[in-house]
């Protein structure tokens, strides 16, 4: 076993990421030296109003977007939140209706059932055993009470990547809003809302290495949406509350870093990532690989381990020091079955025993050694205490 | 969120295996979330001396069921009985509240193992129907009277 | 004039303040060193979720809460949008009606308005020529659609204190939910939920040297409170998001150092404050004192100049390097007259030469005397320009 | 958020004062923000020779009866009547758009002053009523169809 004080080997990406160095120096002027509030109108605030307008800037050109049409949030959450509730009231159509898909997060499936209970009807799409919703379903669910349509880019648990282009195409041409939740793609795959079709998007910079407590949300420009957080006239009277100025730099700095090496970046992370795959399938017997096989984000694994269950996996492999989850970070502790897995028809036994490791920056080779290592003698552990387990010499592939 | 005794008996389970030649033996599934438990009882003169588990579930189910076989050993058949979900979870230091319910596993399988061995000296079985500690503890109302007042 | 280099003499810091020293130092290793989900189960999280709880001890410590009754919020605005809409949709009798201020902050007033909007009638009480409400006119504004009352503790233009334990009472006597914005007060007047009466309490950190982007809402065991964010089950299934990290921990620490020394601290800023107002009074003529001479916030000076303008006066300091504003700084550059100042029953000509200087920790003796040498001869320059200034040797006092 | 040749006509207006021997004089007030703007004129010939002007209002109502007043200076009563909101916030170089009224008062300001003037001379006055070019950027419906078009 690993001695106590050596650095944790940090498979959990997806739920949040270490700010880089280089965000963090960018952000640190703005606590206490050019701290002055941007709306204020003299000189000293003058530095924070440009900073803001630059990483504004910066949140465009990563996404393919103007300025004009990025508002700062408090995260994912909020601009998922506010995406929604905001566009379906303002193109509310008689009771209003919202499409979404079955394996949004819950950011977006809580506020949707909010909006049921608020008299909206909503339809949760099925998805593939794969992960992915059908194009052509979407088209069919569109009614003439349709007001937004809402798929995320990229799933947080097994990383599926949507068709969203597409989806969004159908959006269009019925004239309808499309946003997507992109906090798990920025980073990972090109976003470029023209490409993708998309009125509304979300982001959260704390999954790819930028601060805690700051997001956005595209606005396309002349997309109707009302306000969720009312107040003063921040944001173009559009989100109030005084700026969280170093949380709008780090974002600019790292959606700029990020966006700027996607292609390294995944090729470095995927490549770790296939050989973890590779060695966890060849010395485990029993596992299956949850979501595509091609189209998920390059730092995603998500496999589960028959007959044993995914937290007691997480804390033995704490144990060893490797941190992982199991489904999402928010669902945790929670005991309900991952809805995701559910929705890709996972047997509640193999969707008990998942497992998802997301790779990043804190990863190195050695990591994968290092888990390859441990992983298979805590499945073998917790498959020997199992009473579901069969003996271990009738075990496929032992 | 679980604490060191729970860690420990979560990574270092106590009593984890089968008994070949048990006196009784049992299982319990959570209808809920799929847990499983199996517990094998060497009984002798209505007190147990030896008990082994196999569980399958989270890391509250593996340490309740750990210590409950360390809580029901070298105890009367009656005193095994009457082991309730608050008792494990006692014993353990607590669990979180989400968590409470994993440990009535160990009370299941234990009297379903109690009862197996009953039924195979030809004895009665006893009752676990509704009203029982175990059935309202399983439904999370914390109404549980406690055994004395039962 | 000072030289171009110099850092300017800050007088807003009722917009915003610098973060402490010591706040930021608290608040490092949160970033990329201990950036854990606190939601995550491993050990490497426990110091996220450990440190999270910390802070919430400490704000509640700071306002005589229980840590239970603490959720971390994104700042003041967030803060009063939850509160507001949040506990008038869960306490809703038939139409619904509100009792608020007519001097509120704007994140109190548009989220009202916004909910007559929704159908629910507002309350908008008088205050007097100090800005103080009358809590005989809350309850006789009360009636039995009344949902929610809401008055702020301390006002951001003027600084007029309210009566907000007794207003409170009046409020705990019906049975009525009673927040209060508390957003100004933390670390300039004692703040104790208990001796004030409040169900929800808004604060934010930025406001008492804590960073940006980060607030609080107290709510009272057993009041019932609707979601304003919905998603992930954070903050105890109340407040989704993953949970801001640094910004807690810094507003943990901000919190308790403002709380552990308002009387020093109100001493310090509020002698300051006194020298400067006499030596306004002192030298420039035609002047009045906005707000009540001794029940306003240790750090506020409003002050109205007739004849000139408060923006043309803003200017003129900033280019001497002094920072201040005319009313609040959300409403800068909108051209409207403030409400406050309206509300208290300010001649339009008054009104609009108003201008706010704030002071704290950033401030000396020496900024001091040097407002007091170039105020008057800023005022005097404009009053120079002005149509409406009698010509000098007309002017009472000279 | 202002340019810097705002700032500079806000911190240097050119040409503040009254003339004590004006030709003409007129006062603009600004309904909706209480602005108000004193502009004297010295015509020769047609000819605005010299101006000076007083201003209560903010920034952008300083600095655009400060570049007003250069504008005038030497050109015809006629030149000056059709001075718009539109050149005189281009000669600032712009100015945010909450604040583009304020040049309002300048323009308003010029034509009372000629007014005066013609009054003064027993000449008619000019019309300013609705649909010309002050009125239609007073209501700020960006509708304004320039001199020519008028
Ligand atoms: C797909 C997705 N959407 C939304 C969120 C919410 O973002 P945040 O936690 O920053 O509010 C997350 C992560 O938590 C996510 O993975
Ligand atoms: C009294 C009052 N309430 C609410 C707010 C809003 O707080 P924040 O800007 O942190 O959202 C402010 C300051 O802007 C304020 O002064």
């Amino acid at each position: 076993m690993r001695a106590e004080n050596e650095r944790p080997v940090y498979m959990d990406h997806a739920a949040t990421t270490p700010v880089r160095p280089e965000v963090f120096a960018a952000m640190v002027p703005y606590f206490s030296r050019f701290f002055g509030n941007p709306s204020s109108l003299y000189t000293f605030a003058r530095e924070s109003r440009e900073a803001v307008e630059e990483a504004r800037g910066r949140v465009a050109a990563a996404i393919g977007a103007e300025p004009a049409e990025i508002y700062f949030t408090a995260g994912g959450t909020e601009s998922d939140n506010w995406a929604i509730k905001g566009a379906s009231a303002a193109h509310r159509r008689g009771g209003g209706h919202i499409i979404t898909s079955s394996v949004e997060h819950h950011a977006v499936l809580h506020t949707c059932q909010h909006l049921e209970r608020q008299g909206f009807s909503v339809t949760y799409l099925p998805v593939d055993g794969y992960g992915r919703v059908d194009p052509g379903a979407v088209a069919d669910a569109i009614t003439d009470r349709t007001c937004l349509i809402s798929v995320m880019s990229a799933n947080n648990e097994i990383g599926t990547v949507q068709p969203v282009a597409e989806l969004g195409k159908i959006a269009r041409e019925h004239a309808i809003p499309f946003h997507t939740d992109a906090v798990q793609a920025i980073g990972s795959v090109p976003v470029d809302v023209d490409v993708m079709n998309v009125d509304l998007l979300s982001l959260s910079a704390h999954k790819f290495y930028g601060p805690k407590g700051i997001g956005a949300l595209y606005i396309r420009n002349g997309t109707e949406i009302e306000n969720l957080i009312h107040g003063g006239a921040q944001e173009r009277k559009m989100r109030a509350g005084t700026e969280n100025l170093p949380g709008i730099i780090g974002l600019g700095k790292a959606i700029e870093l990020a966006a700027a090496d996607i292609e390294g970046y995944t090729r470095r992370i995927g490549g770790m990532r296939d050989r973890l795959l590779a060695g966890i399938l060849d010395a485990v017997p029993d596992v299956a690989l949850n979501g595509h096989p091609e189209m998920r984000l390059a730092n995603n694994l998500n496999i589960s381990f028959r007959y044993v269950e995914g937290e007691a996996i997480l804390l033995l492999l704490d144990a060893h020091g490797i941190c992982v989850s199991t489904g999402s970070a928010c669902s945790s502790g929670s005991g309900e079955m991952s809805h995701v897995l559910t929705a890709i028809g996972l047997a509640p036994e193999m969707a008990r025993g998942a497992v998802r490791l997301t790779l990043g920056d804190a990863n190195t080779d050695d990591d994968i050694d290092y888990v390859l290592d441990v992983l298979p003698r805590v499945i073998e552990r917790l498959r020997s205490i199992s009473p579901l387990a069969p003996p271990c010499g009738d075990r496929e592939g032992t | 969120m679980y604490n060191e005794l729970v860690m420990d008996h979560m990574l270092n389970p106590r009593n984890v295996g089968e008994l070949a030649d048990a006196d009784g033996a049992g299982e319990a599934r959570s209808a809920s979330c799929g847990d499983v438990m199996k517990l094998y009882l060497a009984i002798d003169d209505g007190v147990i001396t030896d008990v082994r588990f196999q569980t399958y579930g989270c890391g509250a189910a593996i340490a309740s069921s750990s210590i409950a076989t360390e809580l029901i050993r070298g105890k009367t058949l009656d005193e095994a009985w009457y082991l309730s979900t608050h008792d494990v979870v006692n014993a353990l230091g607590g669990l979180p509240e989400a968590k409470e319910h994993c440990s009535v596993l160990a009370e299941d399988a234990i009297r379903a193992a109690i009862n197996d061995y009953l039924a195979r000296n030809g004895l009665p079985a006893r009752e676990t129907a509704a009203g029982t500690c175990s059935d309202c503890c399983r439904h999370d109302d914390g109404s549980c009277p406690g055994p004395e007042k039962r």
